[in-house]
């Protein structure tokens, strides 16, 4: 202890992570638009980057706030409707209307996110759970049905709401998922964050120490809402049509199923998760007729050998890694990350 | 016919599906209960069961009450052993890491179930003569009738069970305080596979009956019953047997009143909507125990 | 400006504080549960750097008060006075927010978060930051974190915990526990500090060091403490007020020396000699 | 350890990622060893899920087809190599395969199956101009742009929604003479509402009044209460447009609460008598694009396709599914006469012309009279009317 310890200072390792995950976005999108990858890769490599949105989006309200919301799909939808009707129904053009698409696709989310948490986070763990499942479920019939019966023209029910422009490209699906990795990680490194965590740790406690829980519990859900609305507006544009059937129960569970095998409460494990699942069933493909079967089982099998998830809470941090190289104590941190979420500590 | 015939005819309707929702959401109520696990598989439990009674009966051309026999067994070794090979590994861990095995499993029984019985819906013969009983002015039919009867008589004999024997006692024990269960001496392994087992044979008898209903079996009939049988299940209060079969009875009228009302579009959406109400006025659901944390 | 109510309790104040609104003041309340009354006509003041105990026989009620003193649990019936301030309809974060600090009998630490994220926590209200400035990284983030940090260093350095910050709170050995459950307390700059069972679990070496460490609080924060505990040395050796719980009900209030020759207290205690 | 088998876990994934996104394409499914000159054709659809029964159906009727056709030798000497996705019913993973197929050089496409899946995919097929035939896409929209414009690689060998719903109103108002009906769709459904809605427009210009109509929700096994309000209106004919497991159900409980009437359906209908008693189905109609066991060439399809697949999934886009691998290997023979290599741009446009152009020299089973595509690239086709009566569906009338 007596050796000073060598510390990175705070604006090098944004600089770093900055640099790094600028360089993965020139360098990816580079390999990717060069032709030396089959073009199937782009479309996977999009798709992951919408999941990490979703999974590190549901990771703040399991992993962070400590809830067990079971109806995230119903956020993304609403961001992606919200989204695909602005797109589809105003004149701007699409270089504009995508990045406003992804903001109003996040607020109204959010706002959904709010008008759903007031109610359901006066209830706890498995009651919260069921509540989320039947919101989510209630916003998909309602997205399914406003047209038939209620003669709107909205979301043109089960035939799908077509003809939005395909915008999503690797670069802005990932842009996007630093962003959200960005602002999650600030968010969380800050009294905000730590409100949150506190409710996770100890509800009663939290509030004898000032924290007022409704509202952080409030914020943290909406947070979690708001960022998959921009994850749905993203597979909006990805997909070019939207289908209320394809943000049903299990899609929910599916992103759960990211967040829980990835390690609850770790970003770096969702992302790692959210690759692994998303790229799982176009790899398992080999195996046809079983793949489904192989995946379940690998599922089974990670949970009963390492319940905590794959990654359980560890979290990357570019800037720990350095000082560890500098300081010689490497050897302590030899569990791989991803070379994204920022973390500084 | 009458607004009343018309009214009591959709109540009838109800209360079949309702019977099958209460006898599946038992299972869910009585696992929960016991392990806090929402047991998503249990659903597939039932798509298991359906398709031995298929078997049974057109591969084998078995007398449907063998049919039920072989079901009701197939269902309970089933349920024991996924306990035993899935869940039983993870007892210390936390309840999510359960809740994801339980996915697991759910998905594996339903895409194994493809693999072997093919993709088709396959089709169960009626067993049951389905003529009408006439009571007046109201047709109630035979099967809607059976299926009554045979899930009120499950139920009774679940109480029976859960009430007046020993392994009930434990059970209770157990769901009540697993540690001091344990110091009283009663063996909690064999306690929650009896607890599996006993859910899962209801899930036999559910199954049964939801053939002689709707008379098919596909590998995903399980995940939307199992999702309302549990939808059930929480509105009375889970972890409470008359709350399980009240909550059954309530969605299974709601649907019915909701579908003759000409909103069949809106049946999910009403039944989860009900859910929410109930739940925010009475956070444990209709028969639920309060719960409380002491500070 | 509220009054001072001529009450019995004010017998109890020390004669510094006399003068000075109480910080803490329960006036007649009681709360039943399930029709049973659980605490009744509890009243008391305490004053400005007052260290007052409540002892009473397991089952009197005393964790009900501290429940009640944050809001926790509503009262039935009477009201509290937090520095002259009703705190009818407060949640018990506003109470915090307010004055009032606590502890728990059976500790209720962030267990996975670090000793330092525990006492962060509890500087929640003394930042104010928002939430745009902490995503964006605003200065004002910046400034009043640094801030925050080096608060939480004196605070452990106080309590000797200082080499402790980057440990996990769950993995500290029992007493550091009790410890950083008192610092995170003072953490939410409180005018009072409500201890639940401070030395439980404790050797006599320990509470003699407890001992020493509430006096010091008092003396370096300038606060009132208010302490449930079994421990009758630490009980008579520090406290200058004392309240006795039995079935709810207050049965006497005093000094240490009159507690302790109490003949009610005693009986409370000992039983009756002819049961 | 666990730590170690967390490492373990998530290596092994990920070389069962890279390996399957690297090596996965090339095995699925093909017939030959891939060596020498080989046309691929891609083969989409879900073979996995709640829709698998389709998906395979369609997979199995294309596969027996371009099966045969290797068997005689090829196209132009060359082998077909069929790269056959599953897409789970899933629109992204719909598109993911369709991409993939792209990279692997497929020339032509039979397939999506699914309405929904295919929209997704005809976005992507339209901006890489690759031939396909989709045998049971049947929304309007799979081959029309929002805008109008028509994809013009799009084809299909089953009929569009509103053509069978006209054809049975027409039916039910010229053949069978009622003057009531009822509808009895599933809501949120394109197919069963494409259906209902030309149904009803076409009863209100025929001046049949619809009397009752009642819907239901994706997965509901019970209709008994939607019944119960048709039976007390007493329609002459319940048009009930939906797929032929849930028939099955809806007119044995239609029984049950005492509807009278004859039921009518869409193409849907087809092997329906395996779901409900013969009794409860007897003199229903239904109009279909497949006539099972009519003639003799259907016999024979019938026939080689249980021998190799069973008779699980015989149904009709079985039979469109074999249409179609019929017409794109004529358009393939056709394009083969230009020389060019297959998967060039050149080639897929030869291959799209050859499908218009061949298409009505293709006696398909479905289609003796050849398929003959109007300016929306839809089949121009009769309906063939079949009846169920004695627990057999049999064919009734062209019509």
């Amino acid at each position: 202890m007596s050796k000073k310890r060598f510390t990175l200072p705070n604006w090098a390792a944004y600089l770093i992570n900055a640099a790094l995950f600028a360089a993965f976005i020139i360098g990816g999108n580079a390999v990717l638009s060069s032709g030396a990858l089959p073009s199937f890769i782009t479309k996977v490599a999009m798709l992951i980057g919408i999941q990490v949105i979703a999974a590190v989006s549901l990771n703040i309200s399991t992993g962070y706030l400590g809830q067990l919301p079971l109806g995230h799909a119903g956020f993304m939808a609403v961001g992606a409707y919200a989204s695909a009707i602005f797109m589809t129904r105003t004149g701007i053009p699409a270089q504009l209307a995508f990045p406003l698409g992804i903001v109003i696709g996040a607020a109204v989310a959010g706002l959904f996110g709010v008008l759903i948490g007031i109610p359901a986070l006066r209830l706890k763990g498995d009651y919260l759970a069921i509540i989320t499942l039947g919101f989510g479920e209630i916003i998909r019939v309602v997205l399914l049905n406003i047209d038939s019966v209620l003669g709107f023209k909205l979301t043109n029910g089960a035939a799908g709401l077509q003809g939005i422009p395909k915008t999503t490209t690797f670069v802005n699906a990932w842009l996007m998922v630093g962003l959200t990795c960005f602002l999650i990680h600030t968010f969380m490194k800050s009294r905000h964050g730590r409100a949150v965590l506190s409710i996770r740790e100890n509800e009663i406690a939290a509030e004898s120490c000032g924290i007022n829980i409704t509202y952080y519990k409030t914020l943290a859900f909406s947070l979690s809402a708001a960022f998959a609305g921009a994850a749905g507006a993203l597979y909006a544009g990805y997909l070019g049509i939207l289908n209320p059937s394809n943000f049903g129960f299990m899609k929910s569970i599916e992103i759960l199923v990211m967040v829980v095998l990835g390690g609850m409460g770790s970003m770096a494990g969702s992302i790692v998760a959210a690759i692994v699942l998303t790229a799982a069933p176009e790899a398992l493909r080999a195996f046809d007729d079983y793949r489904m079967i192989v995946y379940s089982l690998l599922l089974i099998a990670t949970m009963i050998f390492k319940p905590s998830g794959l990654l359980g809470r560890y979290d990357f941090s570019m800037k720990r890694i350095i000082e560890k190289c500098v300081n010689g104590e490497l050897f302590a941190s030899f569990r791989r990350g991803r070379g994204k979420g920022a973390e500084e500590a | 016919m009458s607004v009343f015939t018309t009214i009591i005819k959709q109540l009838i309707n109800g209360l079949q599906s309702g019977s099958i929702y209460a006898l599946v959401a038992l299972g869910y109520s009585m696992v929960y209960g016991i392990i806090m696990l929402l047991n998503f598989a249990h659903g597939d439990v039932i798509m298991v069961g359906a398709y031995i009674a298929w078997m049974m009966m057109a591969r084998f051309a078995a007398n449907p009450i063998i049919a039920l026999i072989a079901a009701v067994i197939g269902c309970t070794v089933l349920g024991v052993l996924i306990e035993k090979a899935a869940y039983k590994p993870l007892r210390q861990s936390p309840r999510i890491s359960l809740l994801i095995t339980a996915i697991g499993v759910s998905y594996f029984l339903e895409n194994v179930a493809q693999l072997v019985f093919g993709a088709n819906a396959h089709v169960i013969p009626t067993f049951i003569d389905d003529t009408p009983i006439q009571l007046g002015q109201i047709a109630i039919p035979t099967t809607a009738l059976i299926t009554v009867i045979v899930a009120g008589i499950s139920m009774v004999a679940l109480n029976v069970l859960v009430k007046k024997t020993r392994m009930g006692k434990a059970m209770r024990a157990v769901s009540e305080d697993a540690g001091a269960a344990q110091l009283m001496g009663i063996n909690i392994n064999n306690t929650i596979s009896f607890t599996f087992a006993v859910g899962s044979a209801l899930a036999g008898i559910g199954s049964v009956l939801y053939c002689c209903a709707y008379p098919k079996a596909t590998p995903t009939m399980g995940s939307m019953l199992g999702l309302k049988a549990f939808v059930a299940a929480v509105l009375g209060g889970i972890g409470s047997i008359p709350g399980a079969m009240a909550g059954g009875f309530a969605i299974g009228i709601a649907e019915a009143l909701v579908s003759s009302a000409g909103l069949s579009e809106w049946k999910d959406g009403v039944v989860f909507a009900i859910l929410i109400v109930v739940l925010l006025v009475k956070p444990t659901g209709l028969m639920g125990r309060p719960m409380t944390e002491k500070v | 400006m509220n009054k001072l109510v001529k009450e019995p309790s004010y017998n109890l104040i020390p004669e510094r504080d006399l003068g000075k609104t109480p910080i803490l003041e329960c006036r007649r309340i009681g709360i039943d549960f399930g029709g049973l009354s659980a605490v009744d006509e509890f009243t008391i003041a305490i004053g400005r750097t007052e260290i007052c105990g409540i002892i009473g026989p397991n089952g009197a009620g005393k964790t009900t008060i501290f429940n009640l003193l944050t809001n926790v649990y509503r009262p039935t019936r009477g009201s509290i006075l937090v520095n002259g301030v009703d705190t009818l309809g407060m949640t018990t974060d506003e109470v915090n927010r307010r004055g009032v600090a606590r502890t728990f009998q059976n500790i209720r630490l962030f267990k996975d978060l670090t000793v330092e994220e525990n006492v962060l926590i509890g500087l929640h209200n003394s930042m104010n930051y928002s939430v745009a400035s902490s995503m964006l990284r605003l200065p004002k983030y910046w400034k009043q974190e640094k801030e925050a940090r080096e608060r939480v260093r004196e605070l452990l350095h106080i309590f000797h915990m200082e080499n402790m910050t980057a440990q996990q709170a769950g993995s500290l050995p029992y007493g550091a526990q009790r410890r950083l459950e008192i610092v995170r307390s003072l953490a939410t700059n409180p005018g009072i500090l409500l201890l639940d069972e401070p030395a439980a679990g404790m050797n006599p070496s320990e509470t003699a060091e407890l001992m020493e460490t509430i006096r010091k609080i008092r003396d370096e924060f300038h606060i009132a403490i208010m302490l449930i505990e079994h421990d009758m040395k630490l009980v008579m050796g520090i406290c200058e007020g004392i309240a006795v719980l039995n079935y709810g009900r207050i049965i006497a209030k005093g000094t240490p020396d009159e507690i302790r020759n109490n003949p009610v207290v005693i009986e409370a205690y000992l039983g009756k000699e002819d049961e | 350890m666990k730590r170690v088998f967390a490492m373990v876990m998530a290596v092994v994934m990920a070389a069962v990622m890279f390996a399957g996104c690297s090596a996965g394409g090339n095995n699925n499914a093909s017939n030959n060893s891939g060596s020498g000159d080989t046309i691929k054709v891609g083969l989409l659809g879900p073979h996995s899920g709640e829709y698998a029964v389709y998906g395979l159906g369609v997979r199995n009727g294309a596969e027996l087809y371009f099966k045969k056709v290797n068997e005689a030798g090829g196209i132009n000497g060359k082998q077909i190599e069929l790269v056959v996705y599953d897409n789970k019913g899933d629109d992204t993973e719909a598109v993911t395969a369709f991409t993939r197929m792209v990279d692997e050089g497929v020339t032509a496409l039979v397939g999506d199956v699914l309405t929904g899946n295919t929209l997704a995919v005809v976005g992507e097929a339209n901006a890489v101009n690759m031939p396909m035939i989709t045998p049971s896409a049947t929304a309007a929209a799979v081959t029309v742009k929002e805008d109008g414009t028509v994809y013009s690689n799009v084809f299909r060998t089953c009929f569009i929604d509103p053509f069978q719903g006209e054809k049975m109103a027409a039916f039910a108002a010229e053949v069978l003479g009622v003057k009531t009906a009822a509808v009895f769709a599933q809501t949120g459904n394109d197919y069963a509402q494409g259906l209902a809605d030309a149904f009803k427009a076409k009863c209100a210009e025929l001046g049949v009044e619809i009397v009752a109509e009642e819907g239901y929700a994706k997965g509901d096994v019970d209709y008994k209460s939607q019944l119960t309000n048709i039976a007390a209106k007493n329609p002459e004919v319940v048009f009930c447009p939906n797929y032929y497991e849930d028939d099955g159900l809806i007119v044995t409980q239609a029984r049950q609460v005492g509807v009278t009437g004859t039921f009518l359906g869409g193409d849907g209908w087809s092997g329906v008598k395996n779901y409900a008693s013969a009794d409860v189905l007897e003199g229903s109609y239904y109009c279909s694009g497949y006539a099972p066991a009519s003639t003799d060439a259907v016999k024979q399809f019938e026939e080689e396709f249980v021998a190799a697949y069973g008779k699980d999934t015989l149904n009709m886009f079985a039979a469109t599914a074999y249409d179609a691998a019929m017409i794109m290997c004529a358009a393939l023979e056709k394009a083969e006469e230009t020389g060019y290599a297959p998967a060039s741009e050149e080639y897929k446009q030869a291959v799209i012309d050859a499908i218009r152009t061949e298409g009505p020299n293709v006696k398909g089973i479905t289609s003796e009279g050849g398929y003959t595509f109007d300016e929306y690239n839809n089949p121009i086709k009769d309906a063939v009317i079949i009846k169920v009566t004695g627990g057999e569906e049999v064919f009734d009338r062209m019509f």
